[in-house]
């Protein structure tokens, strides 16, 4: 028989220094001014697919519970489309805490329930950082081997006819100076917000 | 008009609770029987017992009066007045046939609207079960027995002293 | 006057048909395009996702190249010109950024003091030109044909330099100096869903949906955008949403600049329309915009039913 | 025939005391008579029902009736009195608003019947005979009027013109009235032939009634000493002379009794009993339920108490839930 | 019968109709046209009519244009409530050149519409009502309004800021200002704040400049440490009576050197000091604080060992060197006549002990808002200094809002102050100690000027906002880090959880209430409650600071919790409410005085028992009934109890009623 347990949350399951840190991060620096309004719930297209609307992420990710957020499918659905941080009344940026919380996860080595795009993100961050360009075909068909094996051969259709129209290549895509990228991008400091960076 | 029985309370409300509380009742949009039909008067101790009777004789199936809860009149004691005539009329009602759910004395201040709402609509419902009181007509009939030999004019006539 | 050309990844593969047409339009008006060396994908929201810092660096990195060329930086791609011009502002707000991508530039010699702007053709060929010029230059007025602009986010937020952000106009007002007419629709500034399309089509189709409703029941007989991504996803799958919302019907998808040289009197295969994979041949030739030897013929009662349409 | 003034007298349902107090005008009813002749005088003479027909419409100058109407005959016979007569008076609180024959409002006829010609304790009436109004016996038919359901005042059965209220009247009051009448003089038709103002105000103990007087409670006169000089209302005792016509001279009081309220309400009001019952509440001193029921305990019967003389004339005129008459 | 004396019947009764649809608020549930239609089949009625808004300027031209056209004189408005406008219809009848009192409105708003479920019956009562109205106003009679002289000056009841207020606008607008105050000093609640919202200005900054100036205005004679025990008259002409309480010290000589204080043979406190709510105690020779007005020490009786009888070195009295103290000193009742009365009693707050689960009086460290506002308050008696009663400077604070209000078990109001006042505490507490300050809240209410931007300031700076109200402050710890610390237990409504939070101390932000003896003041002053028991206005939106007597009017939280700017706002409209009665220098009274008819009156002495204002005495001479008019309110009670009909009220007459009666139970 399944059992529904809520769980009480204690201080020490709160990271007292989170809200701290994605406040740093550029763009969410408003974050505490939240009134819980949900005007960005009410607006994101993809909120009815979230766990967490992004209200609640927002409340979260103030009160510290990192565990909650890092964990929630919702910063992966955010399409960027900045929707909620347009509306935003207290000018926070919605779309940029969602970011920093992607990141967050991904420095916390969190394995989304609802992977694809953060495997999506992931091959595109190391193709255009391995090349300096993106080659569209070789990160479609990387990502729906990875994501969605199944949906590959239905796919099939539509790569002939993008082939047949040339907008889709076996090429890699290549920037013709690569090493200065891989340069720059190794000199950056990270932006993390910890204080030290 | 509905074909429910929809009684007719003559109300007597003081100026300064009931009265206001009736209005308040309508601010708030208060929904209640429609069975009432105020008299304003400035103290429930301006209400003379005749006006009850009256109110009864020309057609009222209840009488409802309102006035503030003692301690809070307006002019001291007009509510306490009033209480002293209404416990003895009540009494006397009662040995003239009217039952005592017929007149009430009700304390409603200035901020009790929905006091005001509750009163009225027990009250609309004990007078509904009762049934109507209709004094008018019984008072008319009361003299069906007796003799009419001369018309008025008739009389007239006769009495004229030259 | 000479611009640095910012092509991005798409508009070397999935989104040719953007570049072919935007450079025919820019050689008829005169504009000088010089393709950016070296240039490198702007990071899109993907690099946000990953490490903040490269992200910035890839983006602003770009910027500085085209400064250094000490010219405009003009961005066709939608996706491209978002992130460009966001890194550029974060750059200017955030000392956090600043220091990353100045250290990360420093590296390739590099360094950006934010002495350029980016432009993104809508605005461009709207501002340089203008309309007037634009106007004058027209052989084939899009007559007939009910345009639905789609600007979709990144034109628009999280800044919107040259438009209404709620209610953006740039598009219209090309189309409509070209002759066509507007169809108006609430959602021209909707999320297309385009950044799951690739992960998670199922919520992305659904967001792809209701956009093309939407600018259905505005009687729209084609879309127009500006944005490689948009173009690709309200194009590519319409197969795969029509068979889960039959309510809708095949829509052609073009790049603004598409209809725009065709009326400059561009053909048809300069601008890449033949790419498209919800045809757009149909619909100009039965607006009489395209001849055609068959609707030459029907020409009349053709006319006459888009009129009564 | 005389060429004097024709002045009438009647009884209908009375005791007869209005008649017998007449006879108190004592010597100055000799003065009356050089002035009048006496057409109809129930208590002085005898006379058949035949006589006052025989008489012209009109020839009656006065006709005095005293005592309230229940029966069919009360009724024929002041109709034909009322065509008979310019001027009919009623005479007597029970012609004037139904006296204490009206307190019988507050049963029904037939509860009324069945107490007196079967529960009565003096009663023996083994086959429930009851009056009827016709009877033949040995082949001739014998009549009794019919008794009505309720009983009313003189006004409610024929025009009245004036009145004279009492219980018994005041004769001097009578004797005033026909003084004023014959001499051409007519007051305000309806007009109520006594001082227009409250018997406190010729009370010969008003003085000491208190300016602020209150009641603890009421008391009835024949459980306590009375004090014979104060104001009865301030002994506690429940004296009607705040809401009653002056005019009887003050004879309860001066006889050491509280004013019973016989000469009914002074003009304008409405309700005799109701004016009495808020003059009375208005003395008491409780507060609360409690005590102002306490002070007014005294009051047994509230309706009998203030309605004793008024009944007929109040604003219900009797019990409300008693059966109706039926119209005839 | 009847007899008819109060109208002329040679005059024919001409009666104009006047429905007003008040946009739809009456029209919308009655059909003002058919009500209309059948007003005009009423005898007496020559022209009827319904109109969109007959308040309006154009609604009044139409009832003085008809009165000229018509030739009417008398005039019916069925419309809202009299209270609303029966002085505009009033006036219009006048204007059209009739008495006033000519008019009479019938209330088919608030009695009729406002309140029916259907159509049709709200239309056949509105007819009972109007036919009501047409009847009683056959036997109108024109009637003057009579003028009253108003006395010059103003007593004000309570010192608080809203009584301060009042008093010196008075003061400086010439009027003489009784201000009455039943603390030592006046100040009241504000002189207990540090710092208030959202501006943080020191509140004593702020509010000792205006109590010198009421201690030092020649136009206000300031009465502390007195209590309001009687009041009698009527608008303009108030007399009452002040208990001041014996201070033991001759006011005149005290200078407030305080060395009596010093010298008390109790060497410390022995009392709770009522201004720091008990956070210390004092002496019982005591001024409230420093800059207390008027500046004079008390002596406490019950505690002071030479007045309660003990022994008693009376080091105090030597100390004086101005010989203030007097022993003997017994209270005295002052007797005043004013015109007007502003009642400014305040408020109190709630008794936190009536929410067991927080722990107010269990645990040392649950603490009322008023007494951190002690402690913060850097002339309190910690100097500023915020500890737990432990010694520790708390590491984090559970600042729990709503304490008793919005609660049916206690009060349903929202207390309106505690939201900002709360954030104010935050502020200040984070301020004083750096602490976590965690706000634990039902709704976040700041409504006024800067108010939002202030909670935006408190978010911005990390203060933590829980939506929820707290189920319970608890000492038992679930976890270690909970050990010695309140866990205050919640459900935190927008991350869903339930969470137990541990802080060092707790405050709770208790709600305002009605003073304790609020109902004994408002009878003093013949006004209303609420059923908050806060003093009832007369009119919510209308006469939001005049009560239903006559010259009293109200400021601050006796009449409802409200913030300090609002309170200084209300006092400042009391106050002006206040000089229009008293600059005129006259009031104009409404007629409805009884008076007697002498010819009925018997002289029974009935009504003189009746009447509350001692308004009939008796005429010796022609031993009848005589009414002042000057001194007769109208109430009608001598009227009700005349047992000869001989007294009359103008404009409620027996016949105006009896007439009432009848037509509106006329129509079925």
């Amino acid at each position: 028989m399944a059992t529904l347990e809520r769980e009480i949350r204690f201080e020490s399951d709160r990271d007292p220094e989170f809200a701290a840190q994605i406040r740093r991060m550029p763009g969410c620096e408003n974050l505490n001014r939240c009134i819980q309004c949900a005007t960005c719930s009410g607006i994101c297209p993809l909120s009815t697919y979230m766990d967490m609307t992004p209200r609640r992420v927002i409340q979260l990710a103030r009160d510290g519970f990192k565990a909650d957020v890092l964990n929630c499918n919702t910063i992966w659905l955010c399409a960027s489309c900045y929707q909620c941080q347009v509306e935003c009344p207290k000018e926070i940026g919605i779309t940029d805490v969602m970011y920093a919380l992607k990141c967050k996860a991904i420095e916390a080595g969190i394995k989304p329930k609802q992977a694809a795009p953060q495997t999506l993100y992931r091959e595109f961050y190391n193709l255009g950082t391995k090349n300096g360009r993106i080659s569209e075909g070789a990160l479609m068909v990387n990502t729906v081997i990875k994501t969605q094996p199944a949906r590959f051969w239905s796919l099939k259709m539509l790569g002939l006819r993008l082939l047949r129209t040339g907008r889709f290549g076996w090429k890699i895509e290549r920037m013709p100076q690569q090493s200065v990228l891989k340069a720059a991008i190794q000199a950056t400091p990270p932006i993390n917000g910890k204080e030290s960076s | 008009m509905p074909d429910t029985y929809q009684p007719r309370i003559l109300a007597f409300f003081c100026n300064w609770c009931t009265y206001t509380a009736a209005d308040l009742a309508g601010v708030s949009r208060m929904k209640y029987a429609p069975t009432t039909r105020v008299v304003r008067v400035m103290c429930s101790g301006r209400i003379d017992p005749q006006f009850i009777l009256s109110a009864f004789a020309k057609g009222a199936d209840g009488v409802l009066i309102g006035g503030c809860h003692p301690g809070d009149c307006h002019y001291l004691e007009g509510n306490v007045k009033c209480l002293r005539r209404f416990r003895i009329l009540q009494r006397m009602l009662v040995d003239l046939g009217i039952e005592p759910e017929r007149i009430r004395l009700e304390w409603i201040s200035a901020s009790e609207g929905g006091k005001l709402k509750e009163v009225i609509n027990a009250m609309s419902a004990d007078l509904v079960r009762l049934g109507p009181l209709n004094l008018p007509d019984a008072l008319r009939s009361f003299d069906a027995e007796v003799l009419k030999e001369e018309t008025e004019a008739e009389v007239q006539e006769l009495v004229t002293i030259p | 006057m000479k611009y640095a050309y910012y092509p991005g990844c798409s508009l070397k593969s999935s989104g040719r048909a953007y570049e072919e047409s935007f450079l025919a339009v820019c050689k008829i008006l005169g504009l000088e395009m010089e393709e950016l060396d070296n240039w490198n994908c702007c990071g899109a929201t993907s690099f946000m996702s990953i490490e903040q810092g490269p992200a910035y660096t890839c983006s602003v990195r770009n910027l500085a190249l085209a400064e250094k060329k000490n010219m405009d930086l003009v961005a066709p791609c939608g996706g491209c010109y978002g992130v460009l011009l966001k890194a550029d502002h974060y750059y200017a707000d955030y000392p956090a950024v600043r220091n990353s991508v100045d250290k990360g530039l420093a590296a390739e010699g590099l360094q950006y003091r934010r002495q350029i702007q980016i432009r993104h053709p809508m605005e461009l060929l709207t501002h340089d030109p203008g309309l007037k010029a634009i106007r004058s230059l027209v052989k084939r007025p899009l007559k007939g044909l009910r345009v639905a602009s789609y600007y979709g986010c990144r034109f628009l937020r999280p800044v919107a330099p040259f438009d209404d952000m709620r209610h953006p106009q740039t598009m219209d007002s090309l189309m409509k100096t070209v002759g066509a007419r507007i169809a108006d629709y609430a959602s021209r500034g909707r999320c297309c869903g385009g950044a799951l399309a690739g992960s998670i089509p199922k919520m992305a189709q659904e967001l792809t949906y209701r956009l093309i409703k939407d600018a259905q029941k505005a009687e729209a007989d084609v879309i127009v955008t500006g944005c490689p991504l948009c173009q690709f996803n309200l194009d590519a799958f319409q197969d795969e949403i029509i068979a889960s919302h039959p309510d809708v019907k095949p829509i052609p998808v073009f790049f603004f600049t598409q209809l725009l040289g065709l009326a400059l009197g561009a053909e048809p295969e300069e601008l890449g329309i033949q790419r498209l994979i919800v045809p757009g041949i149909k619909i100009l030739q039965e607006k009489g915009i395209l001849g055609d030897k068959k609707a030459d013929e029907k020409k009349v009662p053709v006319a006459a039913g888009a009129q009564n349409g | 025939m005389s060429t004097k003034p024709k002045v009438g007298f009647y009884w209908c349902a009375s005791c007869g005391g209005c008649e017998e107090s007449f006879v108190d005008v004592a010597e100055a009813i000799l003065d009356l008579a050089q002035l009048v002749e006496f057409a109809i005088f129930p208590v002085a003479m005898d006379f058949k029902r035949q006589d006052v027909e025989a008489l012209d419409d009109g020839e009656i100058f006065a006709t005095m009736i005293n005592g309230a109407i229940r029966t069919s005959e009360q009724e024929e016979m002041c109709h034909l009195l009322r065509r008979k007569s310019q001027v009919i008076i009623a005479y007597g609180s029970c012609a004037y608003s139904g006296g204490i024959p009206a307190l019988a409002n507050l049963v029904s006829k037939e509860a009324l019947m069945k107490y007196v010609y079967e529960d009565a304790p003096t009663v023996v009436n083994p086959d429930h005979a009851r009056p009827q109004t016709e009877t033949l016996d040995q082949g001739r038919m014998a009549t009794l009027p019919e008794i009505r359901e309720m009983v009313r005042s003189l006004d409610q059965v024929i025009e009245v013109d004036y009145s004279i209220p009492g219980c018994a009247p005041n004769p001097k009051l009578v004797l005033a009235a026909l003084q004023t009448l014959l001499s051409g003089e007519r007051p305000p038709k309806g007009a109520v032939l006594a001082p227009n103002v409250a018997l406190c105000a010729n009370c010969p103990r008003i003085d000491t009634k208190p300016r602020e007087l209150s009641v603890k409670a009421f008391k009835r006169p024949h459980l306590h000493e009375v004090d014979p000089d104060t104001c009865l209302l301030a002994q506690g005792f429940l004296c009607m002379g705040p809401a009653t016509r002056s005019g009887c001279g003050e004879a309860c009081i001066r006889g050491n009794m509280p004013c019973t309220g016989c000469y009914g309400p002074v003009d304008g009001i409405l309700d005799q009993g109701a004016k009495i019952l808020t003059s009375l509440a208005s003395l008491v001193e409780a507060h609360d339920e409690a005590g102002i029921d306490h002070a007014m305990e005294a009051i047994v019967d509230p309706v009998g108490s203030f309605y004793r003389y008024g009944m007929a004339k109040s604003l219900l005129r009797r019990k409300i839930d008693l059966p109706t008459p039926v119209a005839r | 019968m009847v007899s008819d004396n109060s109208h002329n019947p040679a005059e024919e009764v001409r009666i104009g109709f006047f429905i007003c649809h008040c946009g739809v608020n009456i029209a919308s549930k009655i059909d003002v046209a058919e009500v209309a239609k059948f007003a005009e089949t009423l005898p007496g009625v020559v022209v009827s009519r319904d109109y969109k808004y007959m308040c309006s300027d154009a609604g009044q031209d139409l009832i003085v244009e008809d009165i000229k056209n018509f030739r009417l004189n008398r005039i019916v408005v069925a419309a809202c409530s009299p209270f609303l406008h029966e002085k505009t219809f009033r006036t219009a009848t006048q204007r059209g050149g009739i008495n006033p009192f000519l008019c009479h409105m019938v209330n088919i708003r608030e009695h009729g519409s406002w309140v029916a479920e259907d159509r049709v019956t709200a239309t056949e009562k509105a007819k009972a009502m109007a036919q009501g109205g047409v009847g009683r106003v056959r036997r109108h009679v024109a009637l003057e309004k009579r003028r009253e002289p108003v006395l010059q000056s103003v007593l004000v009841v309570g010192g608080g800021i809203a009584g301060i207020q009042a008093a010196l606008t008075l003061a400086n607008a010439g009027k003489h200002v009784y201000l009455v105050e039943r603390e030592p000093t006046i100040g009241g609640h504000m002189a207990q704040f540090d710092k208030t919202f959202p501006t943080l200005d020191c509140a004593a900054c702020i509010l000792t400049p205006k109590m010198s100036e009421v201690g030092s205005h020649p136009n206000i004679t300031l009465w502390a440490y007195s209590e309001v025990i009687h009041s009698e008259g009527y608008v303009g002409n108030y007399k009452v009576k002040v208990r001041r309480k014996a201070r033991y010290i001759n006011e005149d000589e005290c200078t407030g050197c305080m060395e009596c204080v010093e010298h008390c043979s109790f060497k410390t406190g022995v009392v709770d000091d009522e201004f720091n709510v008990g956070l210390v105690k004092r002496k019982p020779v005591y001024m409230s604080f420093p800059q207390a007005v008027p500046k004079i020490v008390v002596i406490d009786p019950l505690t002071c060992a030479k007045l309660s009888g003990g022994k008693c070195e009376e080091s105090c009295i030597p100390a004086c060197d101005r010989q203030a103290l007097d022993f003997t000193q017994t209270e005295r009742v002052e007797e005043i006549e004013v015109g007007a009365i502003i009642v400014a009693t305040g408020f109190k707050t709630f008794d936190a002990k009536r929410k067991p689960y927080y722990g107010y009086g269990d645990f040392p460290n649950v603490y009322t808002s008023l007494e951190i506002e002690r402690m913060v308050t850097s002339s309190g008696p910690t100097e500023g200094e915020v500890v737990c009663r432990d010694g520790r400077v708390p590491k984090s604070v559970g600042i729990v809002h709503c304490v008793g209000s919005r609660d049916h078990q206690t009060n349903r109001w929202c207390s309106r102050v505690c939201c900002m006042a709360s954030l104010k505490l935050a502020y200040l507490l984070k301020e004083h100690t750096g602490a976590e300050i965690y706000n634990f809240y039902i709704d976040m209410r700041t409504p006024g000027k800067g108010y939002e931007e202030f909670y935006e300031r408190l978010l911005e700076e990390g203060n933590h906002f829980i939506r929820g109200r707290v189920a319970e402050v608890t000492d038992f710890a679930m976890r270690p880090e909970e050990e010695n610390h309140l866990i205050i237990q919640v459900e935190d409504t927008l991350s869903g959880y339930v969470r137990r939070v541990p802080v060092d101390m707790v405050v709770l932000a208790v709600g305002i209430e009605p003073q304790a003896d609020a109902s004994v003041v408002r009878r003093l002053f013949n006004i209303s409650c609420s059923d908050e028991g806060f003093f009832l206005e007369r009119h919510p939106k209308l006469a939001p600071v005049s009560t239903a007597t006559e010259g009293v009017y109200l400021a601050g939280c006796c009449q409802g919790p409200r913030d300090i700017p609002d309170t200084v706002a209300q006092a400042g409209a009391a106050a002006a409410e206040a000089l229009a009665l008293l600059d005129p220098g006259f009031v104009e009274m409404e007629p409805m005085t009884a008076y007697v008819e002498n010819e009925l009156c018997s002289g029974c002495k009935t009504c003189q028992t009746m009447c509350p204002y001692g308004a009939i005495s008796n005429d010796a001479e022609r031993k009848i009934a005589v009414i002042n008019p000057m001194l007769c309110k109208g109430c009608g009670t001598c009227v009700a109890s005349c047992p000869s009909g001989a007294i009359h009220q103008n404009l409620f007459d027996d016949q105006e009623l009896f007439d009432e009666i009848q037509e509106v139970l006329a129509h079925a």
